[in-house]
């Protein structure tokens, strides 16, 4: 399937990343977004808003995240592609909505634009530190996808892989940008409709009475209906089987949560996207994500020009996270380096992979600003020595 | 079974399923010419289900199956029974 | 400093008439002055009631033609076949509590009345108003002259007042005058939402 | 030159970020170059100090913050004070004259003056003071193309206002090349 | 339960016959988990009779329930049906109808659900006369949690978290719903069943927000607690102390231990939904450029 023409303002655009992400999102056939409006993310569905009256859908307002988040997750088992957006306290208040949507497998896209925290922290100032809560935030045990743009033009490839990505796997995808990004104005090229790949929700061929909800494909993906479409669904955030219904025992447990973490985890490849430079005779890997990729590939120019044999690899998914890649270049390297912009959080991904063969040192930052270039050149040349 | 009214042509029954009762009597307190009463028998889980013990008096009303909690009666009138027998049907064993 | 001529670059222009025919607009020259005065002079007077001057007097149509204060005033001509068919003018202050203010005036002849003509002439003095800051433009009508107000209706601008039995007629008879305004002034205010560095909304 | 920066300073209300909006808009779209925009952002900015950090670069950007501003705009005196000490030892002051005096500018760098807030004024429009600040920088420093900033304002601004605001570009822009052609004015 | 112990013993001689709710159930998940004489299956049977007499296509109606012992209404009724988050309900109803214009969607949930946690989203809803029919059984207590303080619960009634009686105002549901804007407004008790069968019929072929209050008993845990007998004797209680009021005001109908519970329909007034407003208004800013929003879409 290629794009619905009318969401896709083909061209070129000198646009921010929040408004380069609205458009990723129409160009992805999303028509429904409910949203609660919270620095840094506001623009996303400002422009939404102004720009769905004439392609066609509908924005609201809700009342709080915690309505955004599940009004979605209402239109899209309406048939509708959906998404919320938020900043980290509305990312906290979601929370609950976010493990209902991993539970009952709603495609749902989230983008969150981060800032500084803990609480209101730095309502517009960047930060990375959402990485975790992402990933662990909801109780429970579940796998999300999260995609990281490092610039506007990213921010509208990423949304429209992000839909991509959740109606594939139904799983939560989300789009993890940061006030840098959100705010940053660059140019932005968009595809003609044709161009843009969009994948279309897994509908069941099955007829009602045959269907089951929950019934998984060949890669444990169930396919999914409508409602309205006469199938009479039920769908329950309680542990449940095939058919929907509340099972409530050790053993449904055990398959549908175990079903839920394997169809990410084993996806392989197809869930792998770190852009690697250099690095198959580096010394060193600067492991980096997001904006800190931009400042780190400038501190790993200067650290060339000094003479080091440095590589870099960006993780576009930082979830599910590419252990398998990071343990194989730890096989060729002599040591990491991650910047981030957060006490240490994927920093810590990447020791679990490398398993102690080689150290991994985190550049941290507390957020509000992006790293000098020097502080990562420094950690570079040390991590070199 | 109380023989005391004078025997009426019944207009109504009731349909029970006893298994699914658990004994609230909504249905025996609030029908209108009180024909319903509890069973002596229990059903597997220990509760007495109603049973008609004056089918005469049944109007089939529907009001009992209206305020079953459990799904457990339904009241209907004899003539909206598809394929009525013509005689007069012999009620459910009482408990 | 001033940049200069702002408003009359583009011209001349073409408006369409209904029957498929056109009429050339452009900025009034001093060697008009001539066909202005045969222009005026061929006016019915009950449309030359409307105006300010007897420009049936050649000393007021030269002085009409000279004097224009090209800063302020906007003079437009419509050219048929070599000859003056219309005046349109869009008259600004330049002082004072009126400097948003526009003043739309537009005299056309008599046989190209009712041909679409006044609405184009109109909506050329809104664009031009517009460009030149102009935040809210005004314009007289006559309560009797039914296809002037349509005309200005269907442009948007709204009867903000009716002065009544302001204006007599050639029979001496009392009209009511309506004025008509167009408040343009939410083109403005989006350049100074632009302007004001606050979480601006600056997509393309 | 593959890369300049440009640190445009001013007071919230001023315009600040939508010049930067345009010469980046310029030199990305219209000039086939890179160029990336940080804007101040939040209720800081209103009223108060605000400014834009532009980069323009042949090649794609990394690090997007301005550091040592190749040309520094600065429409107040304060964004004078808190962005002159950070600006490159041979770059170009662009200032607002009637609002900055430019004091202890380092040796190399060269500055030009423009009295945009009053030409505003006399345009019609105050709020035309960035449109033409954008206009002057073109003219003395030709970061960005002419034909290229004439676009981007163009594409910049509401419907209904480019003549206007073309009209402003068009006079910092020509203010800006008399300077240049002519010797610099001011000798700090 | 095998099928076999579901038989229905019926008059001998006479065909086999199904409860009349039956085909409106999921009948492999009868017998439901609600206690003996809790009053939720008997809004369930007026709720199906009332859908077999309103609605002809039930393929066209969805049923949302949070969580709690009403939450799971949904999860029995043969509908398209969700059983979502906890105070949720409204919002995942209100993302599916502006997704599915032509469905209709029922939200039936229960007192604390929809008012304590779920407080903010029933307001806004209703301001916003969002398209849904809300139920709302109200048996003054947290059931599923084991009879805590709920903002329904009486003054003066004991709950496990307020154990030496109820200090709180509760909350008048009618009064909350009719001042944030809702359309239709009524309160029944289990006891009146069939005018709350009338009024579930009405409300399904209505548009805008529209609320209906139900009491019902909880025997086990608000009943017991405040020795008021039994689930019987508390349906007793509600017709004694009715009064039918149509059209009361809403500020006079709020409840206590004693006294008046009045009942009817109070509030039936025209306003467009959230949709009807947000297509007319754009269609008047946009005129024809505008695409009315009726969300249906072919399945591809």
């Amino acid at each position: 399937m290629t794009a619905d023409p009318l969401g896709v303002l083909t061209g070129v655009h000198f646009i921010d990343g929040d408004h380069a992400a609205c458009e990723g999102a129409l160009a992805a056939g999303c028509r429904f977004v409910a949203g609660y409006p919270i620095t840094p993310s506001t623009e996303i569905v400002e422009r939404f808003a102004s720009r769905i009256p004439l392609v066609g859908g509908v924005f609201i307002q809700m009342e709080d995240e915690l309505a955004a988040s599940i009004a979605v997750q209402g239109a899209i088992w309406g048939g509708q592609k959906s998404m919320t957006v938020t900043s980290g306290p509305g990312l906290s208040l979601m929370m609950e909505h976010i493990g209902l949507a991993a539970f009952t497998e709603v495609p749902l896209v989230i983008i969150d634009v981060q800032r500084g925290g803990p609480s209101t922290g730095l309502p517009t100032l960047p930060a990375q530190a959402d990485m975790m809560q992402v990933k662990w935030g909801s109780h429970g045990d579940y796998e999300i996808i999260a995609l990281c743009p490092s610039s506007p033009q990213e921010c509208f490839d990423l949304t429209v892989r992000a839909f991509n990505l959740a109606e594939q796997w139904r799983t939560p995808v989300f789009v993890m940008m940061d006030e840098v990004v959100g705010h940053m104005t660059e140019r932005v090229q968009i595809p003609a409709p044709e161009a843009i790949e969009v994948v279309e929700r897994r509908w069941t061929g099955l007829k009602p009475g045959d269907y089951r909800p929950f019934q998984p494909a060949e890669d444990l993906v169930p396919d999914m209906v409508r409602v309205g479409d006469g199938y009479r669904i039920h769908v329950t955030g309680l542990t449940h089987d095939e058919r929907g219904y509340p099972a409530m025992n050790p053993a449904a447990q055990d398959k549908l949560v175990r079903r839920l973490a394997t169809k990410i985890r084993d996806a392989g490849d197809a869930l792998v996207d770190v852009r690697e430079e250099a690095c198959e005779d580096a010394d060193v890997i600067v492991v980096s994500y997001g904006i800190t990729s931009r400042v780190a590939q400038a501190a790993v120019e200067q650290a060339r020009a000094q003479g080091v044999r440095v590589g870099h690899a960006r993780l576009v998914i930082a979830w599910p996270f590419p252990s398998q890649r990071m343990a194989e270049l730890a096989a060729r390297t002599k040591a990491f380096v991650v910047p981030e912009l957060n006490l240490g959080q994927m920093s810590r991904e990447v020791e679990r992979a490398v398993a102690g063969r080689v150290p991994v040192r985190l550049i941290d930052h507390a957020g509000g600003t992006v790293h000098e270039p020097d502080r990562i050149l420094a950690g570079i040349l040390e991590a070199a020595r | 079974m109380s023989q005391d009214k004078p025997v009426r042509q019944a207009k109504g029954t009731v349909f029970v399923r006893p298994e699914v009762c658990k004994g609230c009597a909504y249905c025996i307190e609030f029908c209108p010419t009180e024909c319903l009463g509890f069973s002596e028998e229990f059903n597997a889980k220990g509760y007495h289900y109603p049973v008609l013990k004056h089918p005469e008096e049944c109007t089939g009303c529907g009001l009992c199956g209206l305020y079953c909690p459990d799904f457990a009666i339904f009241g209907i009138r004899l003539k909206d029974i598809p394929q009525a027998a013509s005689e007069p049907p012999v009620p459910p064993k009482a408990g | 400093m001033r940049a200069a001529s702002p408003l009359v670059e583009g011209y001349p222009k073409r408006i369409p008439l209904h029957d498929g025919s056109e009429v050339i607009v452009r900025p009034m020259k001093r060697s008009d002055e001539v066909r202005m005065l045969e222009f005026f002079s061929g006016l019915p007077l009950e449309d030359r009631q409307f105006l300010r001057h007897d420009v049936t007097q050649p000393e007021n149509v030269h002085r009409f033609v000279t004097d224009v204060h090209r800063d302020t005033v906007l003079a437009l001509v419509g050219e048929r076949d070599g000859r003056i068919v219309a005046s349109a003018t869009l008259q600004r202050h330049h002082y004072g509590w009126m400097t948003h203010v526009g003043e739309i005036r537009v005299v056309i002849a008599r046989n190209l009345q009712r041909h679409g003509f006044g609405v184009g002439l109109v909506k050329l003095l809104v664009k031009a108003a517009i460009q030149a800051g102009v935040e809210k433009i005004v314009a007289e009508v006559p309560s009797n002259r039914t296809a002037a107000r349509k005309a200005f209706e269907r442009l948007g601008f709204q009867r903000e007042a009716i002065l009544k039995r302001h204006v007599k007629d050639l029979c001496g008879r009392k009209r009511d005058l309506v004025i008509y305004a167009n408040d343009v002034s939410h083109i403005w205010e989006r350049m100074e939402s632009m302007v004001l560095d606050f979480n601006p909304t600056l997509g393309g | 030159m593959s890369k300049t920066e440009i640190r445009i300073g001013g007071l919230g209300g001023q315009g600040v970020i939508l010049s930067g909006m345009i010469l980046g808009r310029a030199a990305s779209i219209h000039d086939g170059r890179h160029a990336t925009l940080i804007q101040a952002f939040g209720p800081e900015a209103r009223g108060s100090a605000c400014s834009a950090q532009v980069t323009v670069s042949d090649v794609p950007i990394g690090y997007p913050y301005v550091r040592q501003p190749g040309i520094l705009i600065v429409m107040s005196r304060d964004a004078y004070t808190q962005f002159v000490p950070q600006i490159h030892p041979e770059g170009i002051l662009l200032y607002e004259q009637d609002l900055v005096q430019p004091e202890n500018l380092p040796a190399g760098v060269r500055a030009f003056g423009i009295p945009a807030t009053r030409m505003a004024e006399q345009l019609g429009r105050r709020l035309v003071l960035n449109i033409i600040m954008v206009g002057f920088c073109t003219g003395v420093t030709q970061v960005v193309s002419e034909a290229s900033a004439r676009q981007a304002v163009i594409d910049s601004v509401p419907r209904g206002t480019q003549k206007l605001n073309l009209d402003a570009f068009q006079a910092g822009f020509e203010f800006g090349r008399n300077l240049v052609v002519a010797p610099s004015p001011v000798a700090p | 339960m095998s099928t076999d112990t579901l038989d229905t013993l019926g008059p001998e001689g006479l065909p086999h016959m199904d409860n009349p709710s039956l085909p409106y159930l999921r009948g492999e998940r009868i017998p439901h988990i609600w206690c003996p004489g809790c009053g939720i299956g008997t809004t369930v049977n007026c709720f199906t009779r009332a859908l077999g007499e309103a609605v002809s296509d039930l393929d066209k109606v969805a049923i949302v329930s949070g969580i709690g012992c009403t939450g799971r209404v949904a999860g029995y009724m043969n509908l398209d049906s969700f059983h979502t988050t906890h105070g949720r309900a409204i919002p995942f109803a209100a993302g599916l109808k502006l997704a599915r214009p032509e469905m209709k969607v029922v939200v039936y949930s229960g007192d604390g659900d929809l008012f304590a946690i779920g407080g903010n989203h029933f307001v806004h809803a209703a301001r916003r006369n969002m398209d849904l029919m809300v139920v709302c059984v109200n048996n003054f207590t947290y059931g599923m949690t084991g009879g805590q303080l709920a903002p329904t619960t009486p003054e003066g009634a004991s709950q496990t978290t307020m154990p030496f009686g109820n200090f709180e105002k509760p909350m008048s549901l009618p009064f909350l719903a009719d001042a944030a804007g809702a359309s239709f407004v009524a309160r029944w008790t289990v006891f009146h069943v069939r005018q709350l069968t009338r009024t579930l019929r009405e409300a399904l072929g209505k548009q805008g927000f529209r609320f209906i209050e139900i009491l019902a008993p909880c025997p086990t845990l608000f009943l017991r607690r405040n020795r008021l007998g039994d689930g019987v004797d508390m349906v007793r209680v509600y017709k004694e102390r009715s009064k039918i009021r149509d059209g009361a005001d809403t500020k006079d109908v709020d409840l206590g231990m004693d006294g008046d519970i009045i009942v009817g329909k109070f509030v039936d007034r025209e306003r467009p939904t959230w949709l009807q407003s947000m297509n007319a208004h754009y269609q008047q800013v946009f005129g024809e450029r505008y695409r009315p929003w009726g969300g249906v879409r072919e399945q591809d």
